[in-house]
């Protein structure tokens, strides 16, 4: 599993580990409210059940839990009642922030360059086919170390586990689902862009934050990306990829509204 | 489309030699005129004459690539008489590891052949083209006609039963000992397809 | 394995070139040229003479297939300009488009290879699961062993190389390249320092 469907009890918030953190990045929740400790709590709760350590997912837990912590701690101490302390500590957080960001930023230039790099290749094909049959056949008998056939077997029985539900309604009464902010993003996606407000307009506190799960899960996918030309601004959120685009989404929106 | 800069293009039949040149490379399968015409969006005549070209450049004898034609229209292969070399470069001791996706792709073949593209990829609920193109690269798999609706259709390949050290298809393991809910009772294929579109659902976007 | 037929044969550099040729239109790896010799067993100097041969028979603007250099070796690849056509018959794009996120995601690996999930997703502050999937799936970034913690780890692999353009990953230009200038950088301290005393003061601290 993945760390983001963790399931919390705590006393200020149930839900999924990543609903979590949308909340909290969105300031819907207070993370000077919450205790980081119960999350760690749970988290041992669910290894106890499960029996066995998931490296990967035990490792993102970790840095996602740190991550918190940190924040937190910054938090705290903007928060204390100290002129000193409010002057310096924006700065340090302040550099911190900026070190990460300038990484982040390094990296996405980077990714522009293979964007050039890929569209420099544009129209280059390559063949893909199966060798001759009959060089195929004079191949020598079998490998040294043969490949042990069980991981067929065990790829089938992987493949035969269903998915558990999705199940949402314990966080929202039933009211809103992802399903439907999904279909309702895509609607207005149809359009090319909008404005994040205007897709939450009226909304309650816990539609809101699905509407941003829901964007996030678009972004996730390639559907969609936001803009936000200042800190707290005004998120413009467009259509990435015409091919996934309009006319498969406006399918599945037609489908939920239905 | 077919814009005029296209249309004018296919007039100059050097240039329209090159485009067909680089479709027969591309394609594993026989071209027919037809397909080609379809392609380059150019009159039969202009194509016979690009073909003619192409047919003179490749002569026997001039090119490690032959031009042939065969019942179902023209394909490129090798000259026979690289077989030694290609029988060598293929022998080359090559790690004999699989992808998840490919071991994935190659189980799928392996229980429940022949079976199409499309349902591999319903049944892992992403794209199986990748993985399958290097199965068939390696032999693992093969191609063995289509489906009543068109689509190619899979099987294992002569390499497949040498890369797992199995004598025949009957040695691979009963699926029974993986199996989650040894409960059910119809058929495997049915129940990877119904797997694979529940996996697709829960995930809400569309692949 | 290496018969005087076959010897013999290697000395004539056109011959020599046409196994080659042939070598390359069947291998959808490039092949480097100790792969080719090792195929061929024609000693290198002949070897290189066959290759000069071949690229002047595939000098640019002669034919529809091109003979390039990547990852670390030969291989050939269809002409641009046929591209129109061949969307045409294959109906659908050149395989690689990528969203943000999966250039990201992908410029990271290629960089800081071998990298580990948690660490992409570090770097660029959300999750990198599905781009990572989605290149892994795409034979783009291929899996590296596991990191001391135990976290799988990423490095590109020859399709990126091939599909990029690229010979080898010593093609790419220092990541330093793309440091912000200093007055970029002085910009996004002053705004974070704004945020910062914006929060501060808006946000009464929660005891």
């Amino acid at each position: 599993m993945s760390i983001a469907t963790l399931e919390l009890d705590l006393d200020l918030f149930s839900g999924p580990f990543d609903l979590l953190l949308t909340l909290i990045l969105r300031e819907e929740i207070d993370l000077l409210e919450l205790e980081l400790a119960d999350v760690v709590l749970a988290y041992l709760d669910h290894l106890e059940a499960r029996g066995e350590l998931d490296l990967e997912t035990a490792t993102e837990f970790i840095v996602l839990v740190a991550a918190l912590l940190e924040l937190k701690s910054r938090l705290m101490i903007a928060g204390e009642d100290d002129e000193e302390l409010l002057d310096i500590e924006p700065d340090e957080a302040a550099e911190e922030l900026l070190a990460r960001m300038l990484d982040a930023s390094r990296f996405r230039s980077a990714a522009a360059y293979l964007h050039e790099l890929l569209a420099r290749e544009h129209g280059v094909r390559f063949r893909r086919a199966a060798p001759p049959a009959g060089v195929l056949r004079a191949l020598p008998a079998a490998p040294e170390d043969p490949l042990d056939p069980s991981i067929l077997g065990a790829a089938i029985g992987r493949l035969l586990v269903k998915p558990p539900p999705v199940n949402l309604r314990h966080i929202t009464i039933n009211r809103v689902s992802l399903a439907e902010r999904l279909a309702h993003l895509r609607t207005l996606l149809a359009r090319g862009r909008f404005n994040f407000e205007d897709a939450v307009t009226g909304a309650d506190r816990m539609t809101v934050a699905i509407t941003l799960f829901a964007l996030l899960e678009l972004y996730k996918r390639g559907e969609a990306a936001w803009e936000q030309a200042d800190n707290f601004g005004e998120i413009h959120v467009h259509t990435l990829h015409e091919e996934v685009g309009a006319p498969v989404s406006a399918a599945v929106a037609a489908g939920a509204a239905g | 489309m077919s814009d005029p800069a296209t249309e004018g293009a296919a007039e100059d039949p050097a240039e329209l030699a090159r485009t067909v040149e680089a479709l027969l490379f591309l394609s594993s399968d026989p071209l027919s005129l037809r397909e080609l015409q379809d392609a380059t969006c150019a009159e039969e005549p202009a194509l016979i004459a690009a073909l003619a070209l192409l047919t003179e450049q490749y002569a026997p004898g001039l090119r490690g690539i032959q031009l042939r034609e065969l019942a179902g229209g023209y394909t490129l292969a090798s000259d026979p008489g690289a077989e030694d070399a290609a029988r060598r470069l293929f022998s080359r001791p090559r790690a004999a590891t699989l992808t998840p996706a490919q071991a994935e792709t190659l189980a799928i073949v392996a229980y429940l052949q022949p079976v199409s593209r499309p349902e591999i990829t319903r049944i892992r609920g992403v794209s199986a083209d990748s993985a399958a193109t290097t199965l068939l690269e390696r032999g693992l798999i093969e191609e063995a006609g289509r489906s009543q609706f068109g689509a190619v259709l899979y099987r294992t390949g002569t390499q497949f039963l040498k890369l797992f050290g199995l004598r025949s298809l009957d040695e691979l393991p009963d699926v029974a000992r993986w199996d989650p809910t040894p409960e059910e009772q119809s058929q495997l294929r049915e129940r990877l397809l119904r797997a694979g579109e529940a996996r697709a659902e829960s995930g809400p976007a569309p692949q």
